[in-house]
């Protein structure tokens, strides 16, 4: 074992025309749930349904759908002339069998009330349990990406990844790196790069180091002390853009210590996000004065001003909550002192960088914060168990490219995970309610205003800072785009400088 | 010009301590000369002189002259050290002390002295291989019956003492070099091995070679023959013919040398009596070692006053015997019984090797302090015991490392009698002696037992020393026992 | 018989070439070993209380200053000044790695003198044991005990040196065994004394020179494993002061200011080599 | 024949190391991972789907699928039974069989460790040379720098390292795999810190051969130089040196920890660390295993090694 273990690793040599793309995430495994993001940013595999930049839902592999009267019929009208890597056409059946599969996975297609998927001819058939309005959304999500009947062994496990992208994986080697070769048949027609890699580099100074070496031409999710290095140099091109993903900060709202709101209120005004945006994330724009992000479009409200730093403020606020500075400068109500566990993890580096800075701006009002860099998992358990106190994570409100499904989950009567925990609201409940039926851009604006404003007034969470997307590219690369939804690399717009 | 090697007023020292003292001497080929003396008395120092070895720290005046046929005589003390040490090997040729420290530990006999042929001397391969072997059967290592590996194809562990000591002077032979330095080359050899060590020497020197020996073995030197010097506290005494020399030395100290030999001490008077008493008795008594029987059903007694020798070739399990009667080792069979009273801190031990027997890094004075807070003896009584043993109190500053054998041997008694011993068991206690510090010893406790009712047990090889110390003699042989 | 007392040239000869023999340690290393040690020992136990800035004191419009301002050595990315994080630092780190290596050595050595002393079952228990632990990665052993009390000290400590005492352990079994086949062992015994006088008065003096130069390696591995750790988000947490987790936390500035980084270095090189200087280097 | 026999006893005690380090590892990943605090199946979700789309839902899934609401006996003797079996399972996380992740990862790490050993190499000459001169200006340089690059991390020390080689000189890649050249930094960035280590013990090594009886009886033989060195200088340093190299052996598993991840290189450590914080039982005892069994066998080639130096060790002991 140990001799073909040695042998089996010495790798071909790469052309010197590969493309070769770097990112800070791993694959933990070949299922759609866990790396499909990989698969479909990397354009090997693809869903019925893309955004645009603006997140609007554009065609994919379906070209055309409709929904019945009641809404609670839905028809996909699928792409032609469709077919997998090893040439097996794309049809309805497949689909259906890819969706269902979905469904009872771990993906976001559990959240949408389904009644059945089928095939109908050429078409797929969606019934809903009830009406659902945002489901082409979902379906843009790398958790419904299609597969070959032939990527799954007799256990209906994947083995191996074989779709309808633009490109096609030649070797995969978990959880690191990805080589691709172009799909000579792809339905959008030929695409200028004919070969491809992705390689996971967990480290972020290494990531800099690959674009800088001129090892890596597109690199996703630069430090951000990396940017200012990498814009200087000649040879890349550097591009942030701001994400529709919120770095926020969790409240027990149903712990004594912030079921008052002015005390949520006080923490707001106590962090320095000015200061938080300059010195750590170095990009002014991405102080958070509401939780959602410019990208997010008309949930975003554009006319609110920066939050600035209160402190006086805020020391009046919990004074009025009845917290009075002890001997040792924490703040004392009924003897207990202000002390509090804040929960956050490392794999985002950042976070645990900003718990620092949080908990030594929280000190100055007299809040004593233990930080504890551990698991994601813990968040959630500890909301299970009820015992978490406060959490600093950074939540994705674009995993599916409507933020309505996150905010059902997050936001809901019980609170959720990753979003309010110990509070609820029924105007909001019953705003959330209306948008999962409204289809009209127009009706909907005033609800997601709504929501806006009582989250920002109640403060179940405390947004402290926009998540933004650094990527530097080489300049021998022309028509990079960078997608805020991290749906995909647009590697077919992607093509080589004419050769100097 | 024949071969010759001349000192000339030579004096070593350390800084400002002149250790040796003006010497002067001849070596002429067919004339072996040895220098003998306690240990510490310079002897040494003047053999690493005439190497270019001494230790750092150290410089050597004077002048010694280097005479080889057909060539100008040089002075080697003036030499560049790069030029003294192309000497080593071709010209001069070192037998080290201990050689099967001295032997390479991973390679084999044949190879040793096959590569002075190949490296030293510029020989093929083949060559040397075979003028390797010759050597080896010239100091007669060579398989009498065929043994697996053969003789040569040993490594050192695999050889006795005195073979490690031929294979030393095999490759003295190789490299040719005409001036053989032996020091002390039968240290720690019985005195079986010892004789044909010094035959060997004899057949070296015979041709056209020099040979100079350090050594504090009389029965060396007299079988040597040659020419002797005596050497004390870094000072040459006299040099005289060794037949001259061993029947009228003019030197004080040359006298007291040859009359501390054993065999030349006046005879003992037995102070025992057998009165009945007992201290200790072994019963039935047998050790194996290695799948072999070294005694079995061994009967002993040992009375107060008494001194008892147990003495035999060496690996005869002499040593194991007296570690088994002073409750150091089981017995494998048979029992040990100890009179009533007789606490395990009564029975002591002296050691071959006095400095192994001392913690190298704690001086003496705080050896003996820590022996008085856990035993509370007077400091009169410890002045009383290191006057008694011919010890200076200010010797008591330094570490064992720096002091010589015989003294050495002495603290160890003198710690050893702080505890009232009334057993004590003198492991080749004097082995490593000089002569003269040999003599003391013995003396010293051979008057212990009379005066004290000491038991001595006495485990030795020497059997001239034997003979003039033992009231009782246990016979240890390679098979089995007699009484 | 009565033989003459004598201070013979005879007895300074074996006084010079004891002198000779014995390596010593060249005088002015061990000086200058002893001048460092004081100098970052110092610098560790009296710079938290000689520097007034407060070490956990942010000031992020004033992050990464440079050398020479009001804070001597610049500020780190939080604005906090270098000078107080690194006496902090070095306090609490080199504090840390005297325990661990302490909770190392003493069971190492321990049990590697009595599975020399001893031998038989126990002996052959102990080393299947080291050889068991040996063959466990080090970072797992370390990630287990901590999972227990994640951000405490002590089980930080423990886990290290469990890690660590196996070398300990090696050595010192080795080393006995050597030195108590010596004759002089037994004669101690002998002499009446007992185990607790070989140990302290004989053994540990003679393992003493092997151990403090392992020690001291130990001391930095210590440090430096803390700093792995911190790069796995598992050892110290913010915003302690400590040397290892400090340079994890700079190692993202490295190009904007190189100098942050290695300053921890710096002080755990430094404390290393005083150590190794004073041991006069010897391992063997 | 009396050789063979001892052969037999190396061999069969280092084979009766390698069963219980098996027995040993099974049962302490097995106890010790589920007694930690913190959730399996929350920790493995996480692992697998990533906290953006981590769930208490998601967990809940897992840990029907895994069978993890079992009694912990049933679970251990189960895990215990396959283990005798060398059935590893398979990875809680990724769902593939442990032997075919390991294959591919004890080959990545393989080539590391080889190429690590050989960079790592390069300390003993300096060492010996060192040693040769004790106390001279080679020795004192070698020793401030094996003390620098101890006071470094690995992963600075391989930021250093590719800032160097990748961005001012530009002669290698920085990280990644597939290539000799994307091995060289990493294995140098161990090698350093491995060579500084065989450079100390070479260094003592051949300081304490130069001062014995048997290397001053050879120059006084007349052999001199680097014949001499050669001939009874290295063999018998190597001895302790090589001896030493087991313990190296160890460094260089647990070094290989960081630096995989900084290098982006598909390893066993990277893996074992990855397993440890998503609660992958029978991958964390897969890598730890292996670790183990390679450990054991490093060993066992140090032993033929040392006998096959030191002919005194076939006899003795």
């Amino acid at each position: 074992m140990l001799a073909a273990a040695l042998f089996g690793s010495m790798l071909t040599p790469v052309s010197a025309r590969t493309l070769n793309v770097v990112g800070p995430w791993e694959m933990t495994g070949v299922e759609a749930s866990q790396s499909g993001y990989v698969f479909t940013r990397m354009q090997v595999a693809e869903t019925l349904t893309a955004a645009d930049s603006q997140g609007h839902i554009v065609p994919q592999l379906a070209t055309a759908w409709q929904v019945s009267e009641d809404g609670l019929r839905w028809q996909f009208q699928l792409r032609e002339g469709v077919s997998f890597h090893d040439g097996t056409p794309l049809t309805a059946d497949i689909v259906a069998a890819e969706l269902q599969r979905a469904h009872q996975g771990a993906g976001v297609l559990k959240q949408v009330p389904v009644k059945a998927i089928r095939a109908e001819g050429s078409q797929l058939v969606i019934e809903l349990e009830r009406v659902f309005a945002p489901l082409p959304a979902f379906l843009a999500n790398y958790s419904t990406l299609i597969l070959a009947p032939s990527s799954y062994t007799a256990e209906g496990k994947v083995s191996q990844i074989i779709a309808t992208g633009p490109y096609q994986i030649q070797t995969m080697t978990l959880p690191l790196k990805l080589e691709l070769k172009r799909n000579e048949h792809w339905w959008g027609g030929k695409v200028a790069i004919d070969s491809a890699s992705y390689l996971a580099v967990g480290k972020g100074e290494t990531r800099a180091l690959m674009a800088q070496s001129g090892e890596a031409d597109l690199v996703f999710s630069l430090l951000p002390v990396s940017v200012a290095a990498l814009s200087r140099d000649p040879r890349l091109h550097t591009e942030v853009v701001t994400l529709p993903r919120t770095r926020m900060l969790k409240l027990n709202a149903g712990s004594a210590l912030f079921s008052d709101v002015r005390v949520r209120q006080a923490l707001s005004l106590a962090l320095d996000r000015q200061g938080m945006a300059r010195a750590i994330l170095r990009n002014d724009k991405v102080a958070a004065n509401q939780l959602f992000s410019p990208a997010m479009g008309a949930w975003h409200d554009s006319q609110l001003a920066p939050i600035p730093r209160d402190l006086d403020k805020a020391r009046a606020l919990l004074a009025e909550a009845g917290w009075q500075a002890g001997a040792d400068g924490i703040l004392q109500k009924d003897g207990q002192p202000f002390q509090v566990k804040l929960l956050t993890y490392s794999n985002l580096p950042e976070l645990p960088v900003l718990a620092t800075a949080i908990q030594a701006q929280l000190r100055e009002v007299g809040i004593a914060v233990e930080v504890a860099v551990g698991n994601s998992s813990e968040i959630v358990s500890q909301h299970r168990d009820g015992v978490l106190q406060m959490a600093l994570f950074a939540r994705n409100f674009s995993l599916v490219p409507n933020p309505l499904g996150t905010l059902l989950q997050d936001y809901g009567p019980e609170g959720g995970d990753w979003g309010a925990m110990g509070w609820s609201d029924a105007q909001m409940q019953s705003s959330l309610q209306q948008l999962q039926v409204i289809t009209d851009a127009a009706r909907q604006a005033p609800l997601q205003q709504q929501i806006n404003q009582t989250l920002q007034q109640q403060l179940p969470v405390i947004p402290v800072a926009w998540s933004e997307l650094a990527v530097a590219a080489s300049r021998q690369l022309e028509g990079v785009q960078v997608d805020p939804y991290e749906l995909s690399y647009h590697l077919t717009s992607l093509r080589w400088k004419s050769e100097e | 010009m024949s071969l010759s090697l001349r000192i000339e007023h030579l004096s070593i020292r350390a800084g400002l301590t002149l250790l040796v003292r003006d010497i002067s001497l001849t070596l002429t080929a067919g004339t072996p000369l040895t220098l003998l003396g306690e240990s510490g008395s310079g002897k040494s120092l003047v053999m690493h002189a005439i190497m270019g070895s001494l230790p750092d720290g150290l410089q050597a005046h004077g002048q010694i002259w280097l005479q080889l046929p057909g060539q100008p005589a040089q002075e080697l003390l003036r030499l560049p050290a790069a030029q003294r040490q192309a000497l080593w090997g071709r010209t001069l040729a070192l037998l080290p002390q201990e050689p099967w420290l001295a032997l390479d530990p991973t390679m084999t006999v044949r190879q040793q002295v096959q590569e002075v042929h190949q490296q030293v001397r510029g020989l093929s391969a083949a060559q040397a291989r075979q003028q390797a072997l010759d050597n080896l059967q010239n100091v007669a290592l060579h398989d009498a019956v065929v043994s697996q590996p053969p003789v040569a194809e040993r490594y050192p562990f695999q050889l006795s003492g005195g073979m490690c000591q031929r294979v030393a002077i095999a490759m003295a032979d190789a490299a040719g070099g005409q001036v053989l330095l032996a020091d002390e080359p039968t240290k720690g050899l019985d005195e079986a091995l010892r004789d044909s060590v010094a035959q060997q020497l004899l057949r070296e020197a015979a041709g056209q070679r020099l040979l100079l020996t350090i050594t504090h073995d009389l029965q060396l030197a007299q079988q040597l023959g040659g020419v002797i010097g005596v050497m004390r506290g870094g000072e040459l005494l006299e040099v005289t013919q060794a037949q001259q020399l061993l029947q009228q030395p003019r030197h004080d100290y040359s006298r007291r040398l040859l009359q501390a030999d054993p065999g030349r001490w006046p005879v003992r008077q037995p102070s025992w009596t057998d009165t009945g008493g007992q201290l200790l008795e072994g019963r039935g008594l047998s050790k194996y070692m290695g799948g072999r029987c070294l005694f079995s059903g061994l009967h002993l007694r040992l009375q107060p006053g008494q001194i008892t020798a147990i003495t035999g070739p060496s690996g005869c399990g002499k040593t194991t015997l007296g570690n088994i009667l002073l409750g150091l080792l089981p017995a494998d069979q048979g029992q040990v019984i100890r009179t009533s009273g007789l606490t395990s801190l009564q029975l002591q031990k002296l050691y071959q090797d006095p400095p192994s027997a001392f913690a190298p890094h704690l001086t003496l004075a705080q050896g003996f302090n820590d022996l008085q807070r856990r035993h509370g003896f007077s400091d009169k009584e410890l002045a009383v015991l290191l006057e008694r043993l011919g010890l200076h109190p200010s010797l008591l500053q330094r570490l064992p490392a720096a002091i010589s054998g015989g003294e050495l041997q002495r603290m160890a008694l003198a710690r050893a009698l702080l505890l009232k011993p009334r057993l004590l068991l003198a492991d080749e206690a004097t082995s490593r002696l000089d002569p003269v510090s040999q003599q003391q010893v013995m003396l010293l406790l051979g008057d212990l037992c009379a005066e004290q009712g000491l038991a001595l047990l006495l485990v030795s090889h020497d059997q001239a020393l034997v003979a003039r110390m033992a009231d009782q003699v246990v016979s240890l042989e390679a098979h089995g026992v007699t009484a | 018989m009565n033989s003459t007392v004598v201070t013979s040239p005879t007895t300074d000869i074996h006084a010079a070439l004891a002198q000779a023999a014995r390596p010593q340690p060249s005088r002015w290393a061990q000086r200058l070993g002893w001048g460092l040690l004081l100098v970052v020992s110092g610098f560790a136990l009296l710079g938290p209380w000689l520097i007034s800035a407060d070490p956990d004191r942010q000031d992020l419009l004033n992050a990464l200053a440079p050398f020479g301002g009001h804070d001597w050595l610049g500020t780190d990315p939080y604005g906090r000044s270098m000078l107080a994080r690194l006496a902090h630092g070095a306090q609490l780190s080199f504090l840390l790695a005297l325990l661990t290596t302490l909770m190392a050595v003493v069971p190492g050595v321990l049990l590697g003198i009595v599975a020399a002393w001893r031998g038989g079952w126990l002996e052959k228990a102990l080393v299947a044991l080291a050889d068991m632990i040996m063959a466990l990665p080090g970072l797992l052993l370390v990630l287990l005990v901590i999972a227990f009390a994640p951000g405490h000290f002590i089980p930080l400590c423990l886990g290290l040196a469990l890690a660590l005492w196996v070398e300990f352990f090696r050595i010192s079994r080795a080393r006995s065994a050597v030195i108590l086949q010596q004759p002089y062992i037994e004669a101690t015994r002998m002499l009446g004394f007992g185990p607790g006088y070989i140990l302290r008065r004989l053994l540990l003096p003679a393992l003493a020179p092997t151990l403090l130069t392992l020690a001291s390696f130990a001391m930095s591995t210590a440090i430096i494993g803390i700093s792995t750790l911190s790069a796995i988000s598992v050892g110290v947490r913010p915003p302690t002061a400590e040397l290892g987790s400090m340079i994890v936390e700079l190692l993202p500035y490295y190009a904007e200011a190189p100098a942050l980084v290695l300053l921890p270095s710096l002080l755990i090189f430094l404390l290393v080599l005083a150590l190794q200087l004073i041991s006069g280097g010897r391992k063997s | 024949m009396l050789r063979s026999s001892l052969w037999g006893t190396v061999l069969l005690g280092r084979a009766l190391q390698a069963v219980l380090v098996s027995l040993l590892v099974g049962s302490l990943c097995f106890a010790l991972m589920h007694s930690l605090p913190g959730d399996p199946a929350m920790r493995i979700a996480a692992g697998r789907y990533g906290p953006d789309a981590m769930s208490l839902q998601a967990a809940e899934s897992v840990r029907q699928e895994l069978g993890l609401e079992q009694p912990l006996l049933q679970q251990y003797g189960r895990a215990l039974w396959q283990l005798a079996q060398f059935d590893l399972g398979h990875s809680l996380v990724t769902g593939r069989p442990i032997l075919e992740e390991l294959q591919v990862q004890l080959g990545h790490s393989l080539w590391l460790a080889l190429a690590s050993l050989l960079l790592s190499l390069l300390g003993i000459p300096l060492g010996i040379i060192a040693g040769a001169r004790a106390g001279g200006w080679l020795d004192r340089g070698s020793q401030a720098l094996a003390i620098g690059v101890r006071a470094l991390p690995p992963f600075v020390l391989g930021l250093l390292l590719m800032w160097l080689f990748s961005i001012q000189l530009g002669w290698l890649p920085p990280a990644g795999f597939g290539s000799w050249q994307h091995l060289l930094l990493p294995a140098l960035t161990l090698a350093l810190g491995l060579a500084a280590l065989s450079c100390r013990v070479s260094r003592d090594a051949m300081a304490e051969v130069q001062q014995s009886a048997y290397f001053t009886f050879a120059r006084h033989k007349g052999l001199r130089g680097l014949t001499l060195i050669q001939r009874h200088g290295l063999r018998n340093a190597a001895i302790p040196v090589v001896a030493y190299l087991g313990v190296q052996a160890v460094y260089l598993i647990e070094g290989v920890v960081v630096v995989e991840s900084i290098f982006a290189y598909p390893g066993i450590g990277h893996a074992m660390v990855h397993a440890i914080i998503a609660r992958d039982v029978p991958m964390v005892q897969g890598t730890v295993l292996t670790l183990g069994l390679l450990f054991v066998l490093i060993n066992l080639l140090i032993d033929a090694a040392c006998r096959w130096i030191d002919p005194r060790q076939g006899g003795t002991r």
